[in-house]
């Protein structure tokens, strides 16, 4: 098969596959994992050259100690209303995905896939980016549609393809479009959405335009060549975009290290195309927003982008069509060091003395509740398999902008089968 | 028309088929190297590649960053090594950004290189709707394919075929894209989605062979003779097309392509020379589809027999939509007044 | 039947009519925006966007990283803000890479979010062969778009419709492929090239109007009349369809199909039911080719109209060669020779 | 067009767009241009983890210094007769590039490409590597098969396309193709050889062989995904494959800084991977080879990936259909600090007593006279436009191994129409 045996006074070559640390049934030990202290990385000034600040892609912004206090220069010191608003955001995001699973698994839709245990990475988003910025998210950034107040019925109306949904039932449940909340149309196709962000920053800085942009995709993604002209591009016209990387840990199956996690960090990628990149714990939401903040704030003032990396874990599955319980460790979630975002959010209120037990427990009835009557209301309007929502002809719009003679034929003859056939 | 099948049989799916067709050529030809999104330990998404990485190590089963260019570009490579790489696209509409590295290289590289290069790969890749993935996990891209001069395109609609193809597939010296209709991973599927589905165990096809077979590339298979008309169709549609036929009772040919590119043209054209009229159904969009090429392969050469209009039933020239799943596949309805208006024309 | 033609004219070589295109264009909207490989101070490898940088501006006119995927992505997300960018692919030989964003993403975006985002790009790129560039400088890989729901496909023949098509596909809202045939950038050509190059001053058709027309899509011209037989052509080919009919003495009548999705299938459909007698051209490979959906709609629509079968004289299924150039390409030997068998059919 | 205005209150964002400092007609001033000093940068150990060698993509490895005379640890120390090999390797590259442009401006050829003042890099790889070793070339490498010892005459029929052509006349001229020589089929398509590169080097290690792998690319190049997928999967795989970046400064009419030169260097994208990178002067011979031969031995260790960014220039134009006085200053290529390799090696082996202007002038004087005699034998066997020096059946040969029905039709109706035609 080679053209010739390995040379014998040669050393043979060696093949390394990367391999996971803990696999089904496998005990869990975080013991050796390095979080560095909250409050110890410093923060550089918004407009420092990618060059002076390269440290900060190995190591990791925290501002939230395990007993949830706040630490170091990156605090950003958030009125207690403003942390309450995030608090229920996640909370609110977390209780969606409950019942959306539930949904899927009671046969009400085809599909759908949560964020638990990232809630942190997509609130802390919404908050630190004017609602006038453009948000090129993944699948997994419901939250930054949550908080920005997007109506919840809507993602389900979306989500069952019923006669609300704003998508006409053409999109997979959870790939929404909300051009209003500045939230672009989710694709299946990975990282697509990377250069898409940069020409839309492109686009607002050759006009003199002040809105900035960002997009979303999970560390596996970052393989695609797509994150490569995304970075490139980026560098080159020094575009105000922010592009957020969140690593948790897992791409379906595979582990970070298949997608490069054993050489480096996913931050370092930045580094090679000079731009300006952090490493953040994704589970801590003061950290996550200063990073966003500081990010913004670059890209307003001409700086130039920047890359961010969250280091968080995917708590649950996949997806729903998902098991994650064939290829990792069940323990791996409890021990996680970086903890969960809403307990540590909630604690650092608690703390502030803002927040109790108590409030907590009522807004998490309140969330549950609400969520229960928009599910019933969306389920009012139909779910996936009660009978079409969409008259059959919505098939053949918006295809182009006006219907061309062939679609117009195929929509008479699709009408004229099923007349012929009785149905 | 196999040869020397093994004789031990067992029912398999289509998935285990596949898999068994893999297990079988890595045990055969140690050049044969499966990688993919998910396919090592996990053992792909579909589980097409379930167990071969234990059995045959991490060298030569291995998942892969998602990167679909890389994925192929990496495999063009191997084989300028020498290995015969089998890699898998996880769902057939992510094979774009492999498209640059397939058309420009892996079907290019022998005539570029008068022969001093080839690429040896089998791209095994889900295809096909019926299970509302909605527009990004059900596209039948094989027309983008069947355009390349380089590559061949081959489409299983049964175990036993699926497994003797595969093989096939991965022993030929040019690149080849192997489409697997996902629909009927599980079982055959006539496309009356509102009917329980008939597990493969039913089927006469899914009696695989454990062993070493293969059905040679480039020939089709007639799966039901008949006088009236002519029906060609692959994977997924074959089954619509039965049972359209069965339950119409009008007695078509119905001619399971299983190689699109090169296609076995010797069968079409006595077939339609016989019947006089023909229907070509795929799922894909119908302009430009791969249908496109048999209408004007058909016409061009069974002109005068030709009774009445070729007819093409496809999918219709929109993205595939999630909740209209049906009324875009090119179901029994659609199909059954296409074969009354031929007959009748 | 172009709306408005400005009254000054000028003659023009196809690129000078293309530069004009975008000049008129971007002198009329602040939106449009150019990019690509070296189009911006050199003014692109075949001058189309000379000057243009000089006049807007590097906010609207300006160089890209050599990544074509990067280059649709980011028009991709400029449309999404509001522009209409103008992107060139320097050769539609590499497309590839970009095709992921145009198949996936900007084809679709329209369609998956309903509305409410859309991809008004207008992909310029050179292609087709005649010019010894080998197989990576002389594809013609317009029937992987044509197969592409929600993308147009534009490909004129001479300066005059070169401009007027290329400015209503700027102005179209929805993304459009605009592939100039760079073997007549210069000068028609009939496809005699052992014969010096006509230039395009001496054609009526490189009288251009200097401000601003446009010539509607998806209308086809009929550039010759006649009663023996319908050649449907584009791009070059239109220039070899009349020079081997002028040979010949042939009457046939030239259907110079300008826009090849959505196709005017009205003209074609009146000359064939004329005629009873088809061909179809281009220089692409065969199989699948864009030739094989003109061939399938001709037979569908004009069955009880046709005396002879529909033939495709096109490229052969090869890679292009370099120096066996003339060979591949479909001349005037081979339009002749099949001219002839359809006549006497 | 915009959605809406710029915020009155914010600063408006700014366009960046990449501008060469020199434009035709400026005087060009190198003064400000940083080279280092000769045998200045470190070496680090073969094994060295790329997280202990960042600096190196940062800095020039450089071993003559402008008198000629070798410094420091990259100082390979090669014997007298290596480098006068070296040397009439790059001369004879150069006479080739020479005769073979003049062969396209007489029209006897479609095509040509020049490797003027880069001849240093690839001659310098193809001592460094073993002969078993995979080069996956871009179209500026023929210095990799002339130094192997491939036939000049080869490379002449491919140019001509003529009946001595290995490749039956099918590619445009360079485009050539060599496996006896370990050269990879050259592709039109930029960058498509990266990722190859990778697979061929994962391969050989899976396999428990010795042979590595190496690609080559310009700068201009690096853009392309396909780019980014060999640096992930090399990093991930630790594959024995050296990547090496060809920055001459220019992709057609682009200066470096479109391809993101202005933030970084190419030398950087690695770290980004965690894949050893160095950035080495492209015109010292000395230090190309010590770089290569670093990388080789590191690679054969089970080390890991190199990515190696030779700074350089390119003296000549893109190619023959290129006109470079339309988009930069004609004085760069005098001015360029980092001189002529040639030059510069042939001023080391004088200096050391090994050389003098006599042999030097000895052998551009055989070298001259051998490419013209090669060229005479390759010419009497044809040129691009005496005829078709290939049957015309070939063309329908190697597009599958064996020939399927349609291609035999087609082949058999060509010949039939021709026939019919009289010709
Ligand atoms: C181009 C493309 N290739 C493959 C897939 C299939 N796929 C969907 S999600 C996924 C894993 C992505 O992992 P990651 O980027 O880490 O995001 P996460 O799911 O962890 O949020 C894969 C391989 C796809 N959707 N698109
Ligand atoms: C995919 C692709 N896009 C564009 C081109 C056209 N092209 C050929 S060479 C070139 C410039 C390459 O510059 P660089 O990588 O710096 O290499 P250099 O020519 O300087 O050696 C371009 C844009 C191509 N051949 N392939
Ligand atoms: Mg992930
Ligand atoms: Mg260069």
């Amino acid at each position: 098969m080679a053209e010739a045996p390995a040379a014998p006074n040669m050393t043979p070559l060696s093949f390394h596959v990367p391999e996971p640390r803990f696999r089904p049934g496998d005990a869990v030990d975080y013991a050796d994992f390095d979080r560095g202290e909250a409050g110890a990385v410093a923060r550089p000034d918004v407009a420092a050259l990618p060059a002076d600040m390269r440290g900060h892609a190995y190591s990791l912004v925290r501002v939230l100690d395990d007993e949830g206090v706040a630490h170091g220069p990156w605090n950003p010191r958030l009125s207690p209303d403003r942390l309450r608003r995030m608090l229920r955001d996640m909370a609110l995001t977390r209780a969606f995905d409950d019942r959306m699973y539930r949904a899927q698994r009671q046969g009400k839709t085809s599909f759908y896939m949560k964020c638990t245990g990232e809630e942190a990475t997509s609130i802390a988003a919404a908050h630190a980016l004017d609602r006038g910025d453009m948000c090129f998210p993944s699948y997994r950034q419901q939250g930054l549609l949550i908080a920005r107040g997007w109506p919840i019925g809507q993602m389900m109306n979306q989500i069952y393809s019923n006669a609300g949904d704003n998508l006409k039932g053409r999109q997979m449940p959870i790939m929404y479009s909300a051009r209003e909340a500045g939230f672009f149309s989710v694709s299946g196709n990975l990282t697509t959405q990377y250069p898409q962000a940069v020409g839309f920053a492109m686009a607002s800085a050759s006009r003199g335009d002040t809105r900035i942009a960002a997009c979303w995709c999970g560390e596996g993604s970052t393989a695609e060549g797509d994150f490569h002209s995304a970075c490139t591009f980026a560098a080159v016209y020094r575009a105000p975009v922010i592009l957020n990387v969140i690593n948790n840990q897992w791409a379906i199956s595979s582990f970070s290290g298949i997608a490069g996690a054993e050489a480096t960090t996913f931050a370092a990628r930045g580094i090679g195309y000079g731009i300006a990149s952090l490493r953040v714990d994704g589970n801590d939401i003061l950290a996550c927003y200063a990073v966003l903040d500081w990010a913004a704030e670059r890209a307003r003032g001409n700086h130039g982008p920047t890359l961010i990396e969250y280091f968080t874990y995917r708590a649950e599955g996949h997806s729903t069509s998902d098991d994650p319980t064939k290829y990792r460790s069940a323990e791996e979630r409890g021990a996680w060091p970086l903890g969960d975002p809403i307990v540590r959010l909630k604690q650092h209120l608690i703390g502030l003395g803002e927040w109790d037990e108590e409030r907590h427990a009522a807004m998490d009835k309140e969330v549950a509740e609400f969520i229960r009557d928009e599910g019933r209301k969306a389920e009012a309007q139909g779910t996936l398999h009660d009978g079409l929502s969409q008259p059959f002809t919505t098939m053949f719009e918006d295809v182009f902008e006006e219907q061309p003679w062939h679609l117009k034929e195929q929509s008479a003859q699709m009408q004229a089968e099923r007349k012929a056939a009785g149905i | 028309m196999s040869s020397s099948p093994a004789t031990e049989t067992r029912s398999m799916n289509m998935i285990q088929a596949i898999n068994s067709a893999l297990d079988v050529c890595m045990d055969r030809d140690p050049a044969i190297t499966v990688m993919g999104e998910d396919v090592g330990y996990f053992g792909g998404v579909f589980k097409a590649t379930e167990g071969l990485q234990k059995k045959y190590g991490k060298g030569r089963v291995f998942d892969t960053p998602i990167n679909e260019g890389g994925i192929i570009g990496v495999a063009v490579g191997m084989s300028a090594y020498g290995l015969r790489p089998v890699p898998e696209i996880q769902f057939a509409d992510y094979i774009y950004p492999g498209l640059d590295q397939l058309v420009s290289e892996a079907a290019r590289l022998r005539y570029r290189s008068a022969g001093e290069f080839t690429a040896p790969i089998t791209v095994r890749s889900p295809f096909g709707g019926g299970i509302f993935g909605g527009q990004t996990h059900s596209q039948s891209p094989e027309a983008l394919f069947t355009h390349v001069a380089g590559i061949k395109t081959v489409i299983p609609s049964n175990p036993y075929d699926a497994k003797g193809l595969l093989v096939a597939a991965i022993e030929d010296n040019d690149p080849v894209i192997f489409f697997e209709p996902k629909r009927i991973y599980n079982g055959p599927f006539d496309g009356h989605y509102d009917r329980p589905v008939t597990p493969w165990a039913k089927h006469p096809q899914s009696q695989v062979p454990e062993g070493y077979y293969r059905i040679p590339l480039s020939q089709a298979a007639v799966v039901r003779e008949g006088e009236a008309a002519t029906m060609l169709a692959y994977g997924t549609m074959v089954h619509v097309a039965l049972g359209v036929i069965e339950a119409s009772g009008i007695d078509a040919e119905v001619i399971d392509l299983r190689t699109l590119w090169p296609v076995d043209i010797e069968t079409i054209e006595a077939s339609v020379k016989k019947t006089g009229r023909c229907i070509v159904v795929h799922e894909a969009t119908r302009t430009g589809g791969f249908g496109a090429e048999l209408s004007a392969l058909v016409q061009e050469r069974c002109f005068y027999h030709l009774e009445a209009p070729i007819e093409r039933v496809t999918g219709w020239d929109t993205p595939y939509p999630h909740s209209l799943e049906w009324a875009y596949f090119p179901g029994p309805v659609r199909l059954t007044q296409a074969l009354k208006r031929v007959i009748e024309a």
